[in-house]
């Protein structure tokens, strides 16, 4: 076959698999989660292909939408370096995923469903992955959304899970509506949505560096919605109603991985565009990095601690695009990070099941004996997201933070200082949920997992502990440039390591019953949910209301109504001038004779 | 002579044409309006329109007071019924007569002709019965024969109207 | 010698008398007779104008006369048919006063 | 008389419906007679000449020569989707009517009658059929809502006949303003000869007349804040009803704009785009929050499709091919998805007796079939990508954004931004209403012996989601038959 | 043939039928109708075959009676109006006779069938009249036999009343018609429309205000006839309280006349720029408040007769926009053609109405209740006049105020034309009360029996209906036949 064709198959399998799975097998469980496996495996199986063979170019388009002469969105493939490595990480943790989700979701009813939307899923992110040009990643973008949304809703007889996909949903989309005025900026200033021509046209906007700045940070907000930085980080902690592969897969590994892939992206036109632009990029990752990593010090659910730690490492990645002269370096963590995120979620789901769907990790404790292998994966899932030397996040986070020492001192303490919190809550996670001794009925009776759930967990503990060595690196990265920080740089960023790793085991190796430290501003997640929920319901709500009166009562009332019952009125005043007597009619008469005459002689 | 004729037979004629507005009594209205026609017929002669005023003795003093006598007998109309006296109405009335006589007023003195007096005729003594009777045969034969089809359904209808009982 | 403005002025008394009897009465005859006297009033208008505006062979103009013939005609007709209703209107409901006249309004 | 393949699409519904009313079987016999009509509007489609391009099937009979009335019909790209649209809906809603208790016969004679009305304006060539045709529809659908609607229906049904009867008036105002504008000597009502005219400069009609076109169409698109017959009107009209009227009749005010008002008044349109932009945004947002505080599902469809409508005017506003081409685009997508959204409304208000938000909730779990229809249909209305809706905004979007300057916004920009937000706003009501109706617990009136919906009924809400897929994965497909028609127009 | 020969038909018809009436013993007296509706037919055939070239245009007669297109077209509407008043009349017979004091079956019925037949004389040689004594002449023709007609039913108070209240008004208007052409004679010395043509331009700038009076009153009285606020107020009253017949009778055929009339005089008079100056406001103002008074007015009405009646005054008023944007080139044809429109769909709704309320017993909105499944068709007869009525399109009352607003427009009356629109959609309101009852709410009475319709009656609601929707659709013909 045509290597050519290889993208494309990658492209559209998924699709096909959930239009089967959709209208045919829609009562078939078993047949459902076969088909979607085959699916991802194929498109895993190209996906390497297409990445061992770096001279495969593919030029055909298709055309979307073309009016000629003026407007063309073509539907094309990006094939180059980064669109390469996020194919092969995507297609192949999702493999991993949906190959663990056939043990997950064991006995589910809506098994056929949730593979439906798995399919869907990986079809827009890989439609993001080999997007050409801004509309066709803005198309792919919302189909992810839409897809999380299905995903996360899942359990939709639960109001949580249905109420957390509408909000995954809904902060999408207000990060899509900067999103698409960002690209309907830069269409209007460079003729062209296809990146290649788009950054080709930049010098015609760099005459106007406002109007550029802005387009970048419009750009930018699909960025902070989908990649849940600060100030619409909300949904994805919600997000963890979903099933515990979906938070896996979507949540750790690949969706929210997207915004970071798309400003890598689009690294030329922020290299292009005024610093400010990156200035600004840099501080919400930051920002979103340290203080996810403050709310995830204090929470207690598995899977929300992992979910906070995720907004943290995907601030990282954004300030690594914020700081760093190349996107590699954000790549390069977004790439460790898949595989690290992914297998700490499979294993908390692993534990989940263990326990019977307990997820109070004051519920769990001395897992260790009882799920070793799941435990052993987790502890090095963890060792590499809190950056521990030797594991594959502690090269790629470092690379980062050293790129901000070199660029923006500021920058890099908060971003090393999250480093201490890193180390805090992942090492409160793994102490408590797998030394000192089980705090509950389930912890005590819980058996290691089977080995289609086991099995990926090993698989991807590999990668977790060596994705980070150049030489394994090298094989998916070019050489990138060295952000050069003197070695100061890393010893302090190994010391509030150190400092966070201590202070974890003082506080919770001995096993407490319940957390020693209480922070309500922390656990509360700095109290933003609740203003969002006030700002839905009392300024939305509130604006929907009174918007309702006023159409209701005036524009309706007043103006359409009342214009109707006057006209009524009048007539029915009218009709009281005929009062049936006839000297009165003959004094109208007389009346409108001298009335009628005045007017015509004398006027 | 003719001055005082003219202002005589006026003063007659309106004075009766009040009287017949004013009277409670119909049959007094009824005398009055056939005194008001008389001295019309004579307002016609000082107009020189001799066979009109004829006609007009005829036709109404004669036929039409007559018939409405008749039928005020018939009906046997005593003083009308003292009703309560409208007096919206009445003043309401007197507003509209009191603009249609200013109007009236307003146009015959604008009129230009108005302060002309009657050029004199070429010849006398001749007979506008004959001159009358010419144009009405001659020229407004059409008109005329509608006339007559206008009184042929009048008196249809006066008969279905008014026959007690229809055969 | 009276001008043809003091027939006018007489005629638009006599016309404003007759309908004043009709705007101010009550009693189907008398508006009648009002109304009688507005068609006098036209006629007499009517004949001060043919008088006026004598014909090339000076006489008056004897078309208006034939006019004043028709309406005097016509008034008879219509006295007659108005009679009638008037007649049938008593024999119903036993009066002739306008303000019993009231079954239809609005 | 020359004969065209359209009159037959105007005489088949018309000869079905009276068919109907003749009592004959009316149900077998309309879905029989939309079934042929949809064949034969995707013959026409298929046999249209793109080479040649401009009005085809073109048959004309002079009827009154002197005001220049004749009964010409002729479709070009722009009515050719749009009778599609037609088509479709009308056998979908003939399809999804449910079992009628009285005058059976008359529902679909007047389901029809409004498909008659519909099809003839939008292949009339002649502005005196154009406009009698689509008031032709006014007396069917007050006869639904007033017969059959559920609610107020009496007060709601007087209510919207009054309304677009003044609206329709106002129209015609502003037609025979059109008429006289022209030269004595080309006076027509031939809409090809208007456009030529309007094309060559040569017709004038001035603002005042654009602005009785725009607020007489305006009325019947239901342009904010003339807008508040339709949302009661289709909360209250039966669901076919209401998908006729929402997904079809409304489109031609706009199509009548686009029709007439793009050729021949692209001064006053540019001259009084600032008016249309805050009407529109009105539309957008206003009656977007509006949409957000229902309380009932079919009245938030309804004024979900009230929102709608402002897209479709800011492609109007912005008077480029990108921006027209998407408004019809739009047209398309949104008669679809309305439809669909209200016949599975009816479904919902069949098997529940409701359509409270308050009483629903958790029907996914016992009607999984109706629940997937509906988010399918859901989808489609906040414009997601795969179906045609979103094609069309997005035109919509790029065509007024278009209209800016790279640098400072100017108004078209600022528009565009406001506008956009309205994805939001669709977002959330839309999001909301599924969340309500299908998720979570369960609703009091939801009982578990309620059935899943019907497999005709499926299949009607299938053709129409299907139809939306299709041309939201290939636009092309209405596109090349729309491109021509703006072609003309300026960048 | 000399166009002058069809009134003499006409009347002689009529005296014909007297003659019948006067030797038919007891009976139903349908023969009568029967002939009259077929000579009627006859003349009506005829007026197709008339050639004005025939007149002697020295003779007498010549100057009292023109046959123009116009006087053609009107004669053809009154021969029309007068053969559907035939079919109204045998259907409406078993009341007419049950209001009467006969001593025998159908005492009193033959004399109702014949004297519209004279009536219509009157209408045609109004269509003709040119010359002041022959209006006035004709007009009262008309007027007196109203008068009888209106009244008819003697033991029936509310025809009582309304020809009372007709007649007091009626001779008031004639008083004021007489007075005005007093007026007009005496300043022109002529009662001759063409001669007062020729000596208007001729005469002193002073005696405009003189001419204007004369006119003024002149149009006050035709504003009477044709029901032109303010001096609409006798027409609810007389057209609720006149049996039916005679209300579809006047309300178009009589309405027609008088709008030619005032076309006549119109036309003489406008020619003037200074009059003309004057007059077009005044008109223009009588039309926007007629149009409001009627069409609003008529919102609250219940009863279907007064209804119309009100909607008659509303339709007054569009066809004196018509008048007022006389300026406008086809505003003859418009007017001529509303004028038609009007008595067809008007003609329609009166018969339908007649036959319904036979059956229920009333002619309340509320006795229609149901119709719809009661007698579909004539239903769907009520349902084409209201929607003709209301000016929907493909019938011929959308195409009539079509043409009158195009001219309306030309002539640049932008105002009345919004009052137009206005009262147009108030119009829905109330036509589509009686589609309202008909179609949605279930008949009073459910097992009522069916509803008998008499064949000609049947016939000549077909036809109406088709000739509703003929001239709505393709009206060339007519249009042509106007030219």
């Amino acid at each position: 076959m045509d290597p050519q064709l290889y993208p494309w198959i990658i492209l559209f399998t998924p699709l096909a698999a959930a239009g089967v799975i959709l209208f045919v097998f829609s009562r078939r469980p078993t047949a459902a989660g076969s088909i979607a496996v085959v699916a991802a495996v194929l498109a895993c199986f190209l996906s390497w292909r297409v990445f061992l063979d770096p001279s495969l170019t593919v030029t055909a388009q298709i055309p979307w939408i073309e009016i000629p002469g003026v407007f063309s969105v073509p539907i094309g493939i990006i094939l180059d370096n980064l669109s390469r490595v996020m194919l092969v990480v995507v297609t192949s943790i999702a493999t991993l995923v949906f190959i663990y989700s056939a043990g997950y979701m064991r006995g589910d009813e809506g098994i056929p469903r949730y593979y439906a939307a798995l399919c869907l899923f990986l079809f827009s992110m890989l439609g993001i992955v080999l997007a050409d040009n801004f509309v066709m990643m803005f198309i792919f973008w919302e189909l992810v959304g839409v897809s999380s949304y299905i995903l996360i809703g899942h359990y939709f007889r639960k109001n949580s899970a249905a109420d957390a996909g509408k909000q995954a949903f809904l902060v999408n989309r207000v990060g899509d509506f900067g999103f698409m005025l960002g690209i309907l900026m830069l269409w209007l200033a460079t003729g062209s949505v296809v990146f290649s021509a788009v950054e080709a046209n930049l010098s015609s906007v760099t005459l106007h560096p406002g109007y550029l700045t802005a387009a970048c940070l419009l750009v930018f907000c699909g960025t902070i919605g989908k990649s849940a930085q600060m100030p619409l980080h909300v949904w994805l902690p919600n997000s963890m109603e979903g099933p515990t592969p979906v938070s896996s897969l979507l949540h750790a590994a690949t969706m929210v991985a997207a915004g970071v892939y798309m400003l890598a992206r689009i690294f030329p036109v922020l290299l292009a565009a005024p610093e400010v632009v990156r200035e600004v990029i840099l501080w919400i990752g930051a920002v979103t990095c340290f203080a996810a990593g403050l709310m995830a010090t204090q929470q207690d659910d598995i899977k929300r601690i992992l979910a906070y730690s995720t907004i943290s490492q995907l601030g990282y990645m954004v300030v690594g695009i914020g700081v760093a002269s190349t996107a590699d370096a954000a790549m390069f963590h977004l790439f460790t990070h898949a595989f690290f995120k992914c297998l700490l979620f499979l294993c908390a789901g692993s534990v989940i099941i263990a326990l019977h769907h307990e997820q109070d990790i004051w519920k769990m404790g001395g897992l260790l004996r009882r799920m070793p292998v799941t435990a052993l994966c987790m502890l090095a899932g963890g060792l590499a997201l809190a950056g521990t030397p030797f594991f594959s996040g502690s090269f790629s986070k470092d690379n980062i933070i050293e790129w901000a020492w070199m660029n923006n001192r500021a920058g890099f303490w908060v971003t090393a200082s999250a480093v201490f919190l890193t180390a805090i809550y992942t090492f409160r996670l793994l102490f408590v949920v797998f030394l000192g001794r089980p705090r509950g009925e389930h912890a005590e009776h819980a058996k290691e997992s089977p080995l289609v759930m086991t099995l990926p967990l090993v698989i991807l503990a590999v990668p977790a502990v060596i994705a980070g060595y150049p030489w394994f690196r090298r094989f998916f990265f070019e050489e990138m440039p060295h952000a050069g920080a003197p070695a100061a740089a890393h010893t302090i960023i190994l010391a509030f390591l150190g400092a966070g790793a201590v202070l974890a085991a003082l506080l919770y190796l001995r096993g407490p019953a319940k957390d020693p430290v209480r922070i309500p501003l922390f656990a509360n997640r700095l109290y933003i949910d609740n203003f969002y929920d006030w700002l839905v319901a009392r300024v939305q709500g509130g604006l929907a209301v009174l918007s309702s009166w006023f159409d209701r009562w005036i524009i309706d009332g007043v103006f359409a109504t009342g214009a109707a019952r006057t006209v009524w009125a009048a007539g029915y005043v009218l009709r009281l001038l005929q009062v049936g007597n006839l000297q009165a009619y003959a004094f109208f008469f007389g009346a409108g004779v001298v009335a009628v005459l005045y007017f015509l002689v004398f006027r | 002579m003719l001055i005082i004729q003219f202002w005589v037979l006026s003063v007659l004629m309106l004075g009766s044409a009040v009287c017949v507005v004013v009277f409670r009594n119909a049959v007094n209205s009824a005398m009055s309006l056939v005194l008001s026609f008389l001295a019309l017929s004579g307002l016609y002669v000082t107009l020189d329109a001799f066979f009109i005023g004829i006609i007009q003795v005829l036709v109404y003093a004669g036929a039409v007071m007559v018939l409405f006598l008749f039928i005020i007998m018939l009906l046997d109309l005593k003083v009308e019924a003292r009703r309560t006296l409208n007096l919206a109405a009445v003043f309401g009335g007197l507003a509209v007569l009191a603009g249609f006589v200013f109007l009236i007023g307003q146009i015959v003195l604008s009129f230009p002709a108005s302060g002309e007096s009657f050029p004199a005729l070429a010849r006398t003594g001749y007979s506008d019965v004959s001159e009358v009777g010419v144009a009405l045969f001659g020229n407004f034969n059409l008109p005329f024969q509608v006339i007559g089809v206008l009184l042929l359904v009048s008196t249809i209808g006066v008969v279905i109207l008014s026959r007690r009982s229809l055969r | 010698m009276p001008l043809l403005g003091d027939y006018l002025i007489v005629s638009g008394f006599l016309f404003a008398i007759g309908l004043a009897g009709v705007l101010l009465r009550r009693n189907l005859l008398i508006i009648f007779m009002g109304l009688e006297l507005m068609l006098n009033a036209a006629n007499l208008s009517l004949v001060a104008f043919a008088r006026h505006g004598v014909t090339a062979f000076g006489a008056p103009d004897y078309n208006a006369q034939v006019l004043v013939f028709f309406i005097i005609t016509v008034a008879a007709a219509e006295v007659a048919v108005g009679l009638a209703i008037i007649v049938a209107l008593y024999r119903l409901r036993q009066t002739t006063h306008v303000e019993d006249l009231n079954r239809m309004k609005f | 008389m020359t004969p065209s393949p359209l009159l037959s699409l105007i005489l088949i519904p018309l000869v079905t419906a009276l068919f109907c009313m003749a009592g004959a079987a009316p149900r077998r016999i309309s879905i029989f007679g939309a079934g042929a009509n949809l064949l034969l509007s995707l013959y026409l489609l298929a046999s249209y000449n793109q080479a040649i391009g401009g009005f085809q099937f073109v048959s004309e009979n002079p009827l009154f020569a002197a005001y220049g009335i004749s009964f010409s019909l002729g479709v070009d790209g722009l009515s050719l989707v749009l009778l599609l649209l037609c088509t479709l809906v009308t056998f979908a809603a003939v399809w999804v009517t449910p079992k009628i208790e009285k005058q059976e016969g008359m529902f679909y004679a007047c389901l029809l009658f409004i498909s008659v009305g519909a099809v003839g304006a939008f292949a009339s060539i002649d502005l005196f059929f154009f406009y009698a045709f689509h008031e032709l529809a006014l007396i069917p659908t007050f006869l639904l809502i007033g017969i059959w609607g559920s609610g107020e229906r009496q007060r709601i049904a007087w209510k919207v006949t009054i309304y677009l009867a003044f609206g329709s008036f106002i129209l015609l105002l502003g037609l025979i303003g059109l008429w006289l504008a022209a030269p004595d000597n080309l006076r027509s009502l031939d809409i090809r000869m208007l456009q030529q005219l309007g094309y060559a400069g040569l017709l004038s009609p001035g603002p005042a007349v654009y602005l009785l076109l725009l607020f007489g169409f305006g009325i019947l698109i239901a342009l904010f804040p003339f807008h508040t017959w339709a949302p009661e009107a289709y909360a209250s009209a039966p669901a076919p009803a209401a998908m006729l009227h929402a997904g079809v009749l409304k489109k031609f005010g706009l199509y009548g704009l686009l029709r007439l008002a793009v050729p021949i008044f692209p001064a006053e349109i540019q001259q009084f785009a600032h008016l249309l932009l805050v009407l529109l945004l009105g539309n957008i947002l206003y009656v977007g929050f509006v949409t957000i505080a229902q309380k009932r599902l079919n009245l938030m469809l309804g004024y979900s499709s009230v929102m709608h409508m402002g897209y479709a005017f800011l492609g109007l506003a912005a008077l480029n091919q990108l921006g027209l081409g998407g408004m019809a685009l739009m047209m398309f997508a949104h008669g679809l998805t309305i439809a669909a959204l209200f016949a599975l409304c009816g479904e919902i208000a069949r098997r529940t007796g409701t359509l409270e938000f308050s009483e629903l909730g958790g029907m996914a779990g016992i009607t999984p079939k109706l629940g997937l229809l509906f988010g399918f249909a859901a989808m489609a209305s906040v414009g997601l990508p795969g179906f045609s809706s979103f094609a069309g905004e997005i035109l919509i979007f790029f065509g007024a954004f278009a209209r800016g300057a790279t640098g400072c916004f100017n108004w078209f920009q600022t528009a565009t931004a406001l506008a956009l937000w309205g994805v939001v706003i669709s977002a959330v009501y839309m999001l909301r209403a599924y969340r309500r109706v299908f998720w979570g617990g369960r609703g009091t009136a939801v009982k578990d012996e309620i059935a899943d919906i019907s497999a005709g009924s499926r299949w009607a809400i299938i053709l129409l989601l299907a139809a939306l897929l299709v041309t939201g994965f290939r636009p092309g497909l209405l596109l090349e038959y729309l491109n021509p028609v703006f072609a003309y127009l300026p960048q | 043939m000399n166009p002058l020969y069809l009134e003499v038909s006409v009347v002689v018809l009529g005296i014909v039928m007297l003659m019948a009436e006067a030797f038919s013993g007891a009976g139903s007296r349908r023969g009568i109708a029967g002939l009259g509706i077929l000579g009627l037919l006859a003349v009506l055939a005829a007026t197709f075959f008339v050639n004005p070239a025939a007149m002697d245009a020295a003779a007498p007669y010549a100057r009292f009676y023109s046959a123009d297109l116009l006087a053609i077209f009107l004669k053809q509407l009154s021969l029309l109006a007068t053969i559907i008043f035939l079919v109204m009349a045998l259907e409406y017979a078993p009341t007419v006779e049950a209001n009467l004091p006969s001593e025998r079956r159908g005492a009193g019925l033959g004399e109702f069938y014949t004297i519209p037949v004279f009536t219509c004389a009157g209408l045609m040689w109004m269509a003709s009249a040119k010359d002041f004594v022959m209006i006035f002449v004709s007009l009262e023709l008309v007027t007196i036999s109203f008068y009888i007609l209106v009244s008819y039913l003697r033991r029936n108070r509310d025809s009582l009343e309304a020809g009372t209240k007709y007649l007091v008004l009626g001779a008031l208007s004639t008083g004021f018609l007489v007075y005005g052409i007093t007026w007009i004679f005496g300043v022109t010395g002529h009662t001759n429309l063409p001669e007062i043509a020729r000596a208007l331009p001729t005469l002193d700038h002073a005696v405009a205000p003189a001419l204007l009076f004369g006119f003024g009153l002149v149009l006050i009285a035709l504003g009477f006839k044709i029901a032109a606020a303010p001096f609409q107020f006798w027409v609810p009253d007389v057209y609720q309280g006149a049996p039916t017949p005679v209300t579809a009778f006047l309300s178009t055929a009589s309405k027609a006349a008088g709008f030619i009339v005032l076309l006549r005089v119109f036309q003489t008079f406008v020619i003037v720029p200074e009059l003309q100056a004057k007059i077009l406001p005044l008109v223009a103002v009588l039309a926007g408040a007629t149009m409001v008074f009627g069409n609003l007015a008529a919102i609250p009405q219940s009863n279907l007769k007064r209804l119309l009646a009100y909607s008659s005054i509303g339709h007054a008023g569009y066809l004196l926009l018509g008048v007022a944007s006389i300026g406008a080139p086809f505003a003859g044809i418009a007017i001529l053609f509303y004028l038609g429109a009007y008595l067809l769909m008007t003609m329609l709704a009166f018969l339908v109405m007649i036959v319904v309320a036979k059956a229920t017993g009333g002619d309340d909105i509320s006795d229609f209740a149901g119709l719809g499944r009661r007698a579909p068709h004539l239903a769907f007869g009520m349902l084409l006049a209201m929607l003709s009525l209301a000016g929907l399109p493909l019938t011929a009352g959308f195409l009539g105020k079509l043409f009158i607003f195009e001219c309306a427009f030309r002539q640049e009356h932008y105002l009345l034309v919004a009052l137009g629109v206005v009262t147009v959609a108030a119009g829905f309101y109330y036509y589509l009360k009686v589609v309202r009852a008909m179609y949605w709410q279930q008949p009073a009475d459910p097992g009522a029996p069916e509803i008998e319709v008499g064949g000609l009656a049947k016939i000549t609601i077909a036809t109406l209906c088709a000739l509703i929707i003929w001239l709505g659709v393709y009206p060339a013909p007519l249009l042509a036949l106007l030219r």
